[in-house]
């Protein structure tokens, strides 16, 4: 079992055809994603190559590679000022899970998204996220396939090469993930820590949750609140940012502490209180699971 | 983005907000002669992007023109939180009977704008939520619909007993809600919001941020930039489409990601050190990029050391480590440098890394101590 | 029985203090409505006289005087400009059933008026109509009173004054109403003749139903489907406009002829495909009815 | 409010639609001068609000100026569909490679704007909607987000094979629904919307109707309102907040509310007559408003006889007919007049009336009989 992605993912890329579109398709495909079809306006009745010579269709909309493909799910690598209308257009054409890895979407554009796709019944990922991958079974953005192996954790972090250094030290210590996911660094988010939780909760095969949160905003309270009333996983964590200055953006747009708001120290107390072992360090994340599930 | 309070001010005006008579001046001169025009006492404020003005005398009450001069040639050069006034607003004193306050941000809970009004104006609205939260109302704005009529008058209704004060309160609010969505801003705000005696509402002081991934669509606000607000580093930074933050510590670091990058930095201080800066050099092995990135960090004169953190993700890391042997070869570094770098083709990189002479890391534990023990040493 | 309003309803006035609304209001009390609350903007404190000295408290805004005084119905008598704001601030304040007698609300502002109510949960019956009332019960709007009398038909109609006409006759032939219902003629309203067909087909007492058309739209065509499939109940129909001319808009905003649609001929022709009965005069409508009833 | 073609292209044109140069005439000389700026070969359009025109003869081609003088003398006071052209559209000829359609109106069903397409343009877009539907893309815009990105690609797919050309056409459904909603129409429509044979996509031809209940927003379409292009009595009604359409028959009818209006012509269409009007005096009891509706009828040469139909709810009846009374007072009428009240005080109504030795009734039926019989004796 994974959460959100599987082998019965279909998905759609959006903007297939552009730089990191094409890249990342190719990983998708070689890792085993069933990478169903493409959609760049004005391309339709081309295809994508993939590294084995697979041919992906490309559409000139998300209606026309749903109706053709029955694709659940999509990835979207279009421009900032276009991300927006794409997410919509996804949830529009019926795509259950958009996966968007877009930096820099302008945030009220995510406002009317998030509202947008509520009213669809769509879960939004992101923007601005890695992505996410049920190891194994399907990967979904840009995480490298190579640092994850399958197994009992849970992962969900805010940020990308954060979440790369958590896992590697997981994989290297033979402990596998069920699904590692990116909920992403903008401040207007579709899926929150808590969503997560939720989903792993449910999941019989994630034995333990790792959640790495960083300053700014206020979803690693929430999620402590949800762990403390609803979970029973075991759940580590960790907050980066201890040394940043208030009031400055920290590379990520929703990195911010606003005056004493969004902490870490306050975050990590959150943590504590629901009874959350915090690591101090990156490396310590790995072995406090192993600690818990030995249990 | 942060745009000064003349700016914000402007944009007031234009939507149809009251706002007092004033320009700005960047000189005594100048200065004085806003104030014979506006005649009567005036203020004179720094137009720096920091708060607590007033508190280091950047705000300054001016009976005569001669006053505004002189005040102007006092605040004009003053260093704010580590800004130097570079201009002032000058403007017309109002008598002021009340003062409130009014803003919208955009809450990340709520996944849309909010509207926030108090009684309570001219203080910080954080301290209100915090020792006074009756003093506040809060508005969640629906962004399918935008602020409602009625929400508005909701606002200016907690604020004001008068109904003609309510009114002008409530055309406030909806202007200012046009202010926030034209300009695309992450959070604006008036306070205080002043009653005069004669029971006029006025915008005394402004705020505005704009959201910089707005800014291609707002093409008038991103020209109200003020280069010499930030530090020249940020600026560089921002031109290479670098993230980076300057700090007080000694440890030069270069990280990609931003998660990992804040990480780092913990672990600076974590095993006794402190980071120099913030910076993300985002996935690319560009050595243009990371050629800029040790432009900025060494013309940091505290940095002792410069510590690389990076994870070979999508990334190889050993097109990474060819990009910082290119990058070294082509500025001149003073300080020591050491390498941590993980990932898709780690061992090739440390090949590469070593061949050059370089002190190669995998451990991100390792090279922080080793970063801080240099840092401290030197 | 009745429909939408009865002895539970607890009505504001939003415009209580208008020409219109101060005149009505006075009209709804003597009639016996409950008229819990009024609502000006800038006049909260002061309260509106009724005919026997009845003291009614006028509030700021809706919210107010919804939590004040636990009203479930409103009724707008504000100038057109403001009459969208107004009905959005009814259904913002848990309002559930918001009756909008102004003429002339730009229709855009309806269409998002209606998705607001929608989103909200509450009907809107109007704009540009008469209003409602329930024999005995309950009066909301400008019907007047003392044409109606309690009894077994449901009138439903587009229009004012051809109700009052038609209702006229019923009781002087002896045949009451349960509800009578003007649904407004707009191009947009929030109440369609389905919607109070169900109602009718819903309540106990109602043993026939009048549905009083005119040209323009299809809503008499969805009506006449309807009834065909759902409702039980005899019904009667008129259809004003035989001999309106195409594309000329006849005073109602939503009574046109556009091209060769929304004729008097096609409604009637689906009226009668539907089994429902029509009268060639208003007059004929109380004599089917009484047929209808005999049986 | 319709405006004219030359007025619609004006407003697409501010909005970024590709529309051909032009300009409106009302003499040849100015129609000849516009060719000459235009150059080439142009056509000349009669601006009157009524479709047909060019089955008519008011829109032809000309090749050179004075060609174009010549036809706009041939269609200025032209009559067509009853209206008589007082101006003419001079615009540059285009080539034509494809004919398609792009229209906004209000749906009723839907409860929201609806967006329409059909790469068969150039003829009656219902026409297409009723032999061709398979031809027609039809789209529901939600009001809440409006019509969005992907949503104008989608219209535009429907037209055009060329991505080229579906890039534009998504454009120009993008702007066309901002001039949709800025100009608070209840229709707009480009047909056709042409492609030349070197792929440029343009609107040839351009309807737009502004809700009337929108006009007090929009001041700037509101004087757009050309009055040489309505019959005057509709005007004059309009002015006095009547509503009044213009029939050819002989019974001049005179009614409180829409809807009996409406059955009042019916009646007396059933009972063997022909309505002259309709015309819906609203509620009140005003004389002033009565004596302008009785001004209208009487202007139309045909009426016969004029019929009252009030129905006295909320407005008493005994107040309706001292009002009629007042109103045929003061103005001179020579047809015969018969009144039926009925409703809140008729029996004091009936009284008044007949004192004015005036023919009342209380059924509607029998009023409408006397009406018919008159008119045919007359």
């Amino acid at each position: 079992m994974a959460i959100f992605i599987d082998e019965n993912t279909r998905l759609v890329v959006q903007g297939i055809t552009g730089r990191d579109g094409s890249f990342h398709t190719t990983q998708m495909i070689d890792y085993g994603t069933q990478v169903v079809a493409g959609v760049t306006p004005g391309k339709s009745g081309q295809s994508f190559a993939g590294p084995k010579g697979e041919k992906v269709p490309i559409f000139n909309s998300m209606d026309a590679a749903v109706a053709a493909t029955s694709a659940n799910t999509s990835v979207i690598y279009v421009p900032p000022a276009f991300a927006a209308g794409a997410i919509m257009e996804a949830a529009d054409a019926g795509i259950r899970l958009i996966v968007a890895i877009t930096e820099g979407v302008p945030v009220l554009d995510m406002a009317r998204v998030h509202a947008f796709a509520r009213d669809k019944g769509a879960r939004v990922l992101g923007p601005n996220c890695p992505g996410l991958i049920s190891p194994g079974k399907c990967k979904v953005g840009i995480l490298p396939g190579q640092i994850v192996t399958q197994g009992p954790v849970g992962v969900i972090s805010r940020s990308g090469t954060l979440t790369y250094e958590a896992v590697y030290h997981l994989t290297n210590a033979e402990i596998g993930q069920t699904t590692c996911v990116g909920i992403g660094g903008d401040p207007l988010i579709g899926t929150t820590f808590v969503d997560c939780l939720e989903a792993f909760a449910r999941d019989p095969e994630t034995k333990a949750v790792v959640m790495i949160g960083e300053i700014g905003g206020t979803d690693e309270q929430e999620a402590a609140s949800y762990v403390r009333e609803h979970v029973r996983l075991p759940v580590v964590g960790f907050i980066a940012g201890q040394t940043a200055p208030p009031d400055r953006r920290m590379g990520h747009a929703g990195a911010i502490i606003s005056g004493s708001a969004g902490t870490a120290v306050e975050k990590m107390a959150a943590f504590e209180a629901a009874g959350i072992q915090v690591a101090k360090r990156p490396a310590e994340i790995a072995e406090l699971v192993a600690a818990e599930l030995d249990r | 983005m942060d745009i000064h309070e003349y700016q914000a001010k402007v944009l007031l005006r234009k939507a149809g907000i009251p706002v007092p008579p004033g320009e700005v001046a960047e000189t005594p001169a100048e200065a004085e002669a806003i104030a014979k025009k506006l005649g009567g006492t005036v203020v004179v404020k720094a137009q720096v992007h920091a708060g607590g003005r007033g508190k280091a005398g950047g705000v300054q009450l001016a009976k005569t023109a001669a006053e505004a001069r002189d005040h102007t040639s006092k605040i004009l050069g003053m260093e704010i939180k580590g800004l130097v006034v570079q201009s002032v607003l000058v403007t017309h004193a109002e008598e002021i009977a009340t003062e409130a306050y009014l803003g919208v941000l955009v809450d990340r809970k709520l996944q849309a704008p909010l509207f926030m009004a108090s009684p309570a104006g001219g203080i910080d609205i954080e301290e209100v939520a915090r020792s006074t939260p009756e003093k506040l109302r809060k508005l969640r704005v629906d962004p399918r619909y935008g602020l409602l009529p009625h929400q508005a008058y909701w606002i200016a209704d907690f604020l004001y007993d008068d109904p003609d004060q309510i009114k002008q309160g409530a055309h406030i609010a909806e202007r200012l809600w046009r202010v926030f969505i034209d300009a695309g801003a992450s959070m604006v705000e008036i306070n205080p919001l002043i009653t005069t005696p004669s029971g006029e509402v006025k915008a005394i002081d402004a705020k505005l941020s704009v959201d910089d991934n707005e800014l291609f669509r707002h093409l008038e606000i991103a020209d109200m930039r003020d280069t010499t607000a930030e530090p020249p580093a940020e600026m560089l930074a921002r031109e290479a489409n670098l993230s980076y933050v300057k700090l007080d510590g000694t440890v030069g670091c270069c990280v990609n990601g931003a998660g990992l990058a804040m990480a780092t930095m913990d672990l600076v201080s974590f095993y006794g050190g402190e980071p120099a800066n913030f910076l993300d050099i985002g996935g690319s092995s560009n050595p243009d990029k990371v050629v800029t990135a040790l432009e900025i960090i060494t013309a940091d004169a505290n940095v002792k050391v410069i510590l690389f953190n990076i994870f070979g993700g999508i990334t190889r890391c050993d097109d990474v480590a060819k990009g910082i042997i290119e990058a070294m070869q082509r500025i001149d570094i003073k300080v020591p440098i050491v390498i941590r770098l993980t990932g898709t083709n780690e061992d090739a990189a440390l090949e590469i890394l070593k061949e050059a002479g370089c002190a190669a890391y995998t451990s991100m534990d390792d090279v922080v101590k080793k970063a801080v023990d240099l840092a401290g040493a030197a």
